[in-house]
């Protein structure tokens, strides 16, 4: 191991926790608002976390900004289709869990 | 001049002319009719030079690309793909006139871009050396025959055409896969390589399965014919005049090719007699269905599923004679077929149906058109001087040399019921009846057309002799047993 | 074996089965909407698995097209499905079967079990290693005019097959078009998150589409990729509310529909009529020559993409219902 | 193409031409119709006028063009297709007249002259045709021009009848066919040659019993053109087309054609001696004289009269089947004379029931008392015929059955003779009582449907046919010993053929 | 079994599944779905067997296959679609009828 996958593997792993929480909560949280908490919530910080592990690893500031860049588009996309399908959901009238 | 014809590669213009009618037709719609004329009379001239070119000097390949097998794909001209392709230069040519008579404009424009586009895929299937090529040839075919089928837009046509559709879709699959097996076995996509590497082993096998089963399931083939029918029944007639003259034997061309060239194994092996078992059920489920059918156009249909029926007979006979007759049949059924289906067009412009019994009414006023069609049921029954009867005499003299009388048999039969169908409807249209509907005039090219067509399919009996001659150029039979 | 071995094999077995279960779950699952979702998971897990097979190109064309823009026409045509207020049957196995139909209804599955087996056989029997054409389009490389073998192979050594493909594509849209209109949509109101990832998204997804049709000379990418990205981003305009107004099919827009096609066949007609053989080109000009059959394409590609998802024929004055 | 050549395709084209014409001429040129077809028929008898002076003067006439590889589409003239030739082409003049005369008024006249034309074309072509496939060829397109002749009147039981008579003959062609494609792989040529060429080319493993299974198929195919019983039940019903049609059928075109196919299975094909060694002629024969009794026996209970003329023709046209089958020279004379003399006697007949038919509406036997006080002229006609079928001498018909009982003897099967004279003695009971009730009975009263009397008896072009085809059937019996005569191109055929 | 035969084997029963739902299901989008899974599995027999050229690099030419592939069958998907869409405007149904007729 050179010495940026000390600093690499870390990030990555700590990235792949954040899905497998994310995605863990889109299982068995109980409607679409609260599945959707979880996931984007806990998916933007495992991209930024897996990006940055990336970054780290990078041959050229080329690559460096196609990962940010790759980085910030899904953040963008993320956030705003979790808007969209939050707001669909509340048109169709679904309602949220209570207990 | 004589130069330029002999060495030109007339193969590619049959290719790309077409695409350019196309892209023409949609681009300039105020003067598509125009350029549809031009482009079918053009794809005419070239297939009458490509005939010289083969003619005087042999069949020849095409390096596209300059690259050559097995890199890059070669097409290849012979005289099989001749007769394949003069088949579709001539029903093409008529379709095109006679749509231009019987859509209305807006269909019109709708139809001549897709309608060239099936054309131009049924020249690169034609010519076409290389397995997966002929995928792509053959999913733009499908993909177009379908387009034009669900094109008069009632139900019945959707519904042909969504089942035509997944039909044409599992059947491009399976040779896919076919293609993927050969491929990964022999390493190469070209008709001639592979005809000297391929080798049976079970992978040659399942590819030989897969393809023969999906090209099987394209051209129709009994219990395959599911589809055929209601789709070529329901398209506008035009549409069906190609579908069954044209694109129904574009699928089995290259089932024809993949047994001459690429598996010669399989000749007189198990399934060329289950293929021929199926025919036979073909021609007489067909046959039946036909008899039983009170509209025209489904009869027709029918009669297709039959005709299919006696191509596949070529697998168990299998001789040179053999390969004559189905290629010789091949070629007066495309005609003889889109006579038939353009003057069923015909009257359903007169009359605005296609109901059998009540043609009394009809085919007084249209003497031209009950003409093509009974010339054309003159050849499609197999009936002399009609291209049918050279076919079914060839077939026949094949199963009688080599000792299968049963062929000859269903062949036979097969042509009774064929008659019993033509003649239930040329039977009804004696009848004299004063009772009038309220009809429209038919233009007269239209008629003519139909006529024409007819016309050539019997006549093309007289002549038989140079398309037999055509069939060997190139030397494609090399490798079949004379009797 | 050592550990990344076994890493791989657990790797692979775990996306294999879960290909097969998401395709399973894809065609059994009762929802349709669910059904979709499922099928574009398993385009994505497809992508995934052709990454691992060392095919990039592919999975750009599978990510693009396979699951973004096919997930978009599915999701679509549900919606219009549920917009034309049809009666969509919710079972998928029809009510009325005699005794002899279930009987029947047994053999596609025994059949299917048949072909099965002698599919993974003959697969099995395989010869273990075989070059195929690697060995000729390494060799050729050079004079293809492209470093990127997948380009060289789509634009050059078959370049006749993309040609045609290009047709494919041409001849859906004109198929769609010839079917006529489709009911009338509820649309909703853009709203002003979709807005603005609209404006923002398609100037982007223009620079991208740019940048995989120059990057598909030496790595992964194309035209197809790069169209694909164009069509993504005609797709977001109508999800965003964009319509395509009176003129929309008028000439220029035709023309850009048969750029693509239509650069193809100059080309080959000029290779014709120069005297070499169809679509032969001097490898001086080869890799320009892909590069301008490349950007017509997708040009092309990307507005007939975004033309399929529109699903009807703009008004162009020429195809008017009276 | 040298003129030896081209001769029998002018043959062939002196009809098909004007048919074709005729075809798109509007319903209204009534006179350009009847011109080209006068002009056709003259046209085509001219030529063969000057094909038969050629063959008499040792010109032999051969078209030969490729079918397909190893078939030819041959046209020839030998004796046997001159007599057939000849004997159409005059027909079909006579009928042409005959046809304009009965037909005037009626719908649909370009499409009943435009089949009438291709019938005959297809006739002249069975007639000349040089090898079995030529002969196939015309013999099915004679099929599909005589439908639309059949069922011509529109009505359904036309529609039936046209029905009825596709089953036979496209089921019969198929025999037909299936026959002579076997016939092919065994022989590898299908050339009609004296003597046959089935025992010479027939290789030494081909068995005796596919040849004559072929056979079988081949008589088969042509006998349900000839009528032979059991396949005879098209031409009865066939009797509702108009008369210049059944005229067409029973004389000069469509029985005939099978008659004359059998003739040259037997001669040209197998060869008359080979078929009588493979033990076929005898059941043929025998066959034959059962179709002559049996349909003589129906014959005579039809009160319809061309219900009772078509039995007549289905009995009389064994006997061609008969002279040939049974192997004997002289025999084979009357049976080949038979050809031209029954088509002549027929052919009265049936113009006759058609004056009868169309003047006076008269169509059933016992309509016919004192019918020829009214159309005296008609009735000689028909009695001249009628006579000559019962084979009363000087007539026509007597010659046929004087050489068929005089070579039945000489061949050694005497009960030839005893079907012929009981044949006879039927086609008198059938035949005479009407005679007698036309000539010497009291007329019941008003006739079913009289059309207003012009100052002949009726249309002149109606009333000439039958009287010079009567003529003709008295003179070839008058004059069977003149040269030229049907009687001595009979004895120069069956010489060749008996290789004498 | 290597990575190759086994993406081949599951690219063999993405082909039979897709293959066995289009003749069972009913419903036209859930065909059209099985369509598509059919073709992914041949891409994938197809894709995969191209690894096996003993060299790091894999095939191109099997890569360019699919890349046509796809490209056809998403052209194909969005007629079907729209074909599907017209027959239920038309009839009220996303089903075949079991027989044809006028």
């Amino acid at each position: 191991m050179t010495p940026s996958d000390y600093i690499a593997v870390p990030l990555l792993v700590s990235g792949v926790m954040f899905f497998l929480a994310g995605s863990a909560g889109l299982l068995r949280f109980p409607d679409v608002y609260t599945r959707l908490h979880a996931l984007t919530k806990s998916d933007n910080v495992g991209l930024g976390l897996i990006v940055a592990g990336l970054v780290v690893e990078a041959d050229s500031w080329f690559v460096v900004g196609k990962l940010l860049f790759i980085w910030l588009l899904v953040l963008l996309a993320g956030a705003s289709v979790a808007n969209l399908i939050t707001k669909g959901a509340m048109q169709r009238g679904t309602r949220m869990w209570t207990r | 001049m004589e130069v330029i014809i002999t060495t030109f590669p007339w193969g590619v213009v049959l290719i790309l002319v077409p695409l350019f009618g196309a892209l023409s037709c949609f681009m300039w719609p105020n003067v598509a009719r125009y350029l549809a004329l031009s482009t079918a009379f053009a794809l005419v001239m070239s297939v009458i030079a490509l005939a010289v070119r083969l003619i005087t000097t042999g069949s020849y390949r095409h390096e596209i690309g300059g690259w050559g097998a097995p890199l890059g794909i070669e097409l290849f001209a012979d005289g099989l793909s001749l007769l394949m392709l003069a088949a579709t230069a001539v029903v093409g040519f008529a379709v095109t006139v006679y749509s231009i008579g019987y859509f209305p404009n807006r269909q019109l424009l709708r139809f001549l871009p897709i309608w060239f586009l099936l054309l131009a895929a049924l020249n690169a299937l034609f010519l076409s050396g290389d397995i997966f090529n002929l995928y792509v040839a053959l999913e733009l075919t499908g993909l177009a025959a379908v387009a034009l089928t669900a094109m008069s837009g009632g139900r019945a046509a959707l519904i042909a055409a969504m089942r035509y559709l997944f039909a044409t879709l599992v059947g491009s699959m399976s040779y896919l896969l076919g293609v993927v097996l050969i491929y990964h076995s022999f390493g190469s996509l070209d008709f001639m390589i592979l005809a000297e590497r391929v080798e049976a082993s079970p992978a040659t096998w399942s590819a030989l399965g897969l393809m023969s089963i999906g090209l099987a399931l394209k051209t129709a083939l009994f219990p395959l014919h599911f589809w055929l029918p209601p789709a070529h029944a329901s398209a506008p007639a035009p549409v069906s005049a190609a579908l069954s003259g044209l694109v129904v034997k574009a699928s089995f061309y290259i089932l024809l090719r993949l047994w001459l060239e690429v598996f010669p194994a399989g000749h007189s092996l198990i399934p060329g007699e289950f293929l021929g078992a199926l025919g036979v059920c073909a021609i007489f489920w067909g046959g039946l269905q036909a008899l039983r059918a009170t509209r025209l156009k489904l009869l027709i249909a029918y009669s297709t599923v039959m005709q299919v029926g006696y191509f596949f007979l070529v697998f168990p006979l299998a001789t040179v004679v053999a390969w004559h007759g189905v290629l010789f049949l091949l070629l007066s059924h495309a005609l003889a077929k889109a006579a038939m289906f353009l003057a069923a067009g015909n009257i359903i412009y007169f009359a605005g149906h296609d109901r059998i019994v009540d043609f009394d009414r009809i085919a007084q006023q249209l003497p031209m058109t009950l003409a093509a069609f009974a010339l054309a049921g003159v050849c499609i029954m197999g009936l002399p001087p009609g291209g049918g009867f050279i076919a079914k005499w060839l077939m026949v003299q094949a199963s009688l040399e080599s000792g299968q009388w049963w062929w000859a048999a269903a062949l036979i039969l097969g042509s009774l019921v064929a008659a019993a169908y033509v003649f239930k409807v040329v039977g009804h249209s004696f009848t004299q009846t004063t009772v009038r509907e309220k009809t429209n005039v038919v233009p007269v090219l239209m008629e003519w057309t139909a006529l024409a067509l007819a016309l050539a399919s019997v006549l093309l009996g007289l002549v038989a002799s140079w398309p037999l001659a055509w069939m060997e150029i190139g030397g494609v039979f090399a490798g079949v047993p004379a009797r | 074996m050592d550990t990344l071995n076994l890493a791989q094999w657990v790797f692979d077995s775990l996306t294999g089965t879960g290909l097969l279960w998401l395709a399973w779950m894809a065609l059994a699952s009762p929802q349709l909407i669910r059904a979709i979702v499922i099928f574009v998971a398993f385009g994505l897990l497809m992508a995934l698995t052709w990454v691992r097979l060392d095919a990039v190109d592919i999975a750009l064309a599978e990510v693009a097209i396979g699951a973004g823009l096919t997930g978009a026409l599915l999701l679509a045509a549900l919606a219009k499905l549920t917009a034309a207020q049809t009666e969509i049957s919710k079972s998928d196995h029809r009510p009325r079967d005699g005794r002899a139909v279930r009987a029947l209804r047994q053999l596609p599955a025994v059949l299917m079990f048949l072909v099965a087996a002698g599919l993974v056989y003959s697969v099995l029997s395989l010869p273990p290693v075989s070059s195929g054409l690697s060995v000729e389009v390494d060799a050729n490389l050079g004079t293809s005019g492209v470093e990127n073998p997948v380009t060289a192979v789509l634009l050059n050594f078959r370049g006749y097959d993309t040609l045609l493909e290009i047709f494919v594509l041409l001849l859906a849209l004109l198929g769609v078009w010839s079917l006529g209109g489709l009911p009338p949509q509820r649309v909703a109101p853009a709203g002003p998150v979709l807005h603005t990832l609209a404006v923002v998204l398609t100037p982007v997804l223009i620079l991208l589409a740019a940048y995989f049709l120059w990057a598909g000379v030496k790595g992964p990418g194309g035209a197809f990729q790069a169209g694909a990205t164009l069509g993504a981003a005609g797709v977001l305009l109508q999800l965003a509310g964009w319509r395509p107004g009176p003129g929309f099919a008028r000439v220029h827009w035709r023309l850009i529909l048969v750029a693509g096609p239509a650069l193809f066949i100059l080309v080959a007609l000029f290779t014709i009529v120069a005297g070499r053989h169809l679509l032969e080109y001097a490898p001086e000009h080869a890799g320009t020559l892909i590069l301008l059959l490349e950007s017509g394409a997708t040009l092309s590609i990307g507005l007939t993409l975004a033309g399929l998802f529109f699903g009807e024929r703009p008004d162009d004055g020429y195809d008017n219902d009276n | 193409m040298n003129s030896s050549a081209a001769l029998p395709l002018l043959i062939l084209g002196s009809s098909l031409l004007p048919g074709l014409v005729i075809f798109f001429l509007p319903e209204s040129r009534v006179r350009t119709r009847s011109a080209l077809n006068l002009l056709g028929a003259l046209l085509k008898l001219v030529l063969v006028g000057v094909m038969v002076w050629g063959v008499f003067n040792g010109t032999s006439y051969e078209t030969r063009l490729p079918l397909i590889p190893g078939l030819d589409f041959v046209l020839h003239a030998d004796a046997l297709s001159l007599l057939f030739v000849t004997l159409s082409s005059v027909l079909w003049l006579v009928t042409t007249i005959y046809a304009i005369g009965y037909l005037e008024d009626s719908p649909h006249r370009s499409r009943f002259f435009g089949f009438f034309s291709l019938c005959v074309t297809a006739t002249v072509g069975v007639a000349m045709a040089g090898n079995l496939v030529t002969f196939l060829l015309f013999y099915e397109l004679l099929t599909l021009a005589t439908y639309p002749l059949i069922v011509h009147r529109g009505t359904e039981v036309a529609r039936l009848a046209g029905l009825s008579y596709l089953r036979y003959t496209i089921a019969g062609g198929a025999l037909l066919m299936i026959g002579t494609v076997w016939l092919y792989t065994l022989c590898g040529t299908l050339e009609f040659t004296y003597g046959g060429f089935v025992h010479e080319l027939a290789s030494a493993s081909t068995s005796r019993e596919s040849l004559v299974v072929i056979f079988v198929l081949l008589i088969a195919g042509l006998g349900v053109k000839a009528a032979l019983v059991p396949l005879h039940g098209w031409l009865p019903q066939a009797m509702v087309a108009p008369a210049p049609v059944s005229a067409l059928l029973h004389a000069v075109a469509v029985v005939k054609a099978g008659a004359f196919g059998i003739v040259r299975v037997i001669y040209d094909v197998y060869g008359i001696e080979f078929a009588a060694n493979l033990g076929v002629t005898l059941p043929l024969a025998i066959l034959a004289a059962a179709t002559i009794v049996y349909a003589s026996v129906r014959a005579l209970f039809q009160d319809d009269l061309k219900r009772r003329l078509a039995f007549s023709t289905i009995s009389q046209i064994s006997y061609i089947t008969l002279g040939v089958a049974t192997v004997g020279p002289i025999a084979a004379i009357g049976g080949i004379v038979h050809l031209v003399h029954q088509g002549l006697m027929k052919i009265t007949l049936f113009f006759c029931a058609g004056n009868l038919a169309e003047t006076l509406g008269v169509h059933k036997v016992s309509e016919m008392d004192g019918v020829a006080h009214r159309m005296p002229w008609t009735m000689a006609a028909f009695t001249l015929g009628a006579l000559g079928m019962i084979g009363v001498p000087p007539l026509a018909g007597f010659i046929s059955k004087w050489y068929l009982g005089t070579g039945a003897m000489a061949a050694g099967q005497e009960w030839i003779v005893a079907v012929l004279v009981g044949s006879s003695v039927l086609n008198a009971a059938y035949f005479l009582p009407i005679i007698y009730a036309a000539w010497f009975r009291e007329a019941k009263g008003a006739w079913p449907a009289e059309q207003p009397r012009g100052s002949a008896e009726t249309r002149w072009t109606l009333l000439l046919p039958p009287l010079v085809t009567a003529l003709f059937a008295l003179a070839v019996g008058l004059l069977a010993s003149v040269p030229f005569s049907p009687l001595e191109w009979a004895q120069l055929i069956a010489e060749r053929e008996y290789g004498r | 079994m290597t990575t190759e035969t086994l993406y081949a084997l599951v690219g063999v029963g993405l082909f039979i599944l897709g293959l066995y739902a289009l003749f069972v299901r009913a419903n036209l989008l859930r065909k059209i779905l099985a369509a598509n899974v059919m073709s992914s599995g041949v891409f994938l027999v197809l894709v995969a067997l191209a690894r096996r050229t003993g060299t790091v690099a894999p095939d191109p030419v099997p890569h360019a296959m699919v890349i046509t592939g796809i490209v056809v069958a998403v052209s194909v998907t969005a007629f079907a679609l729209i074909l599907m869409l017209r027959i239920a405007m038309k009839t009220g149904q996303t089903e075949l009828p079991d027989t044809w007729s006028e």
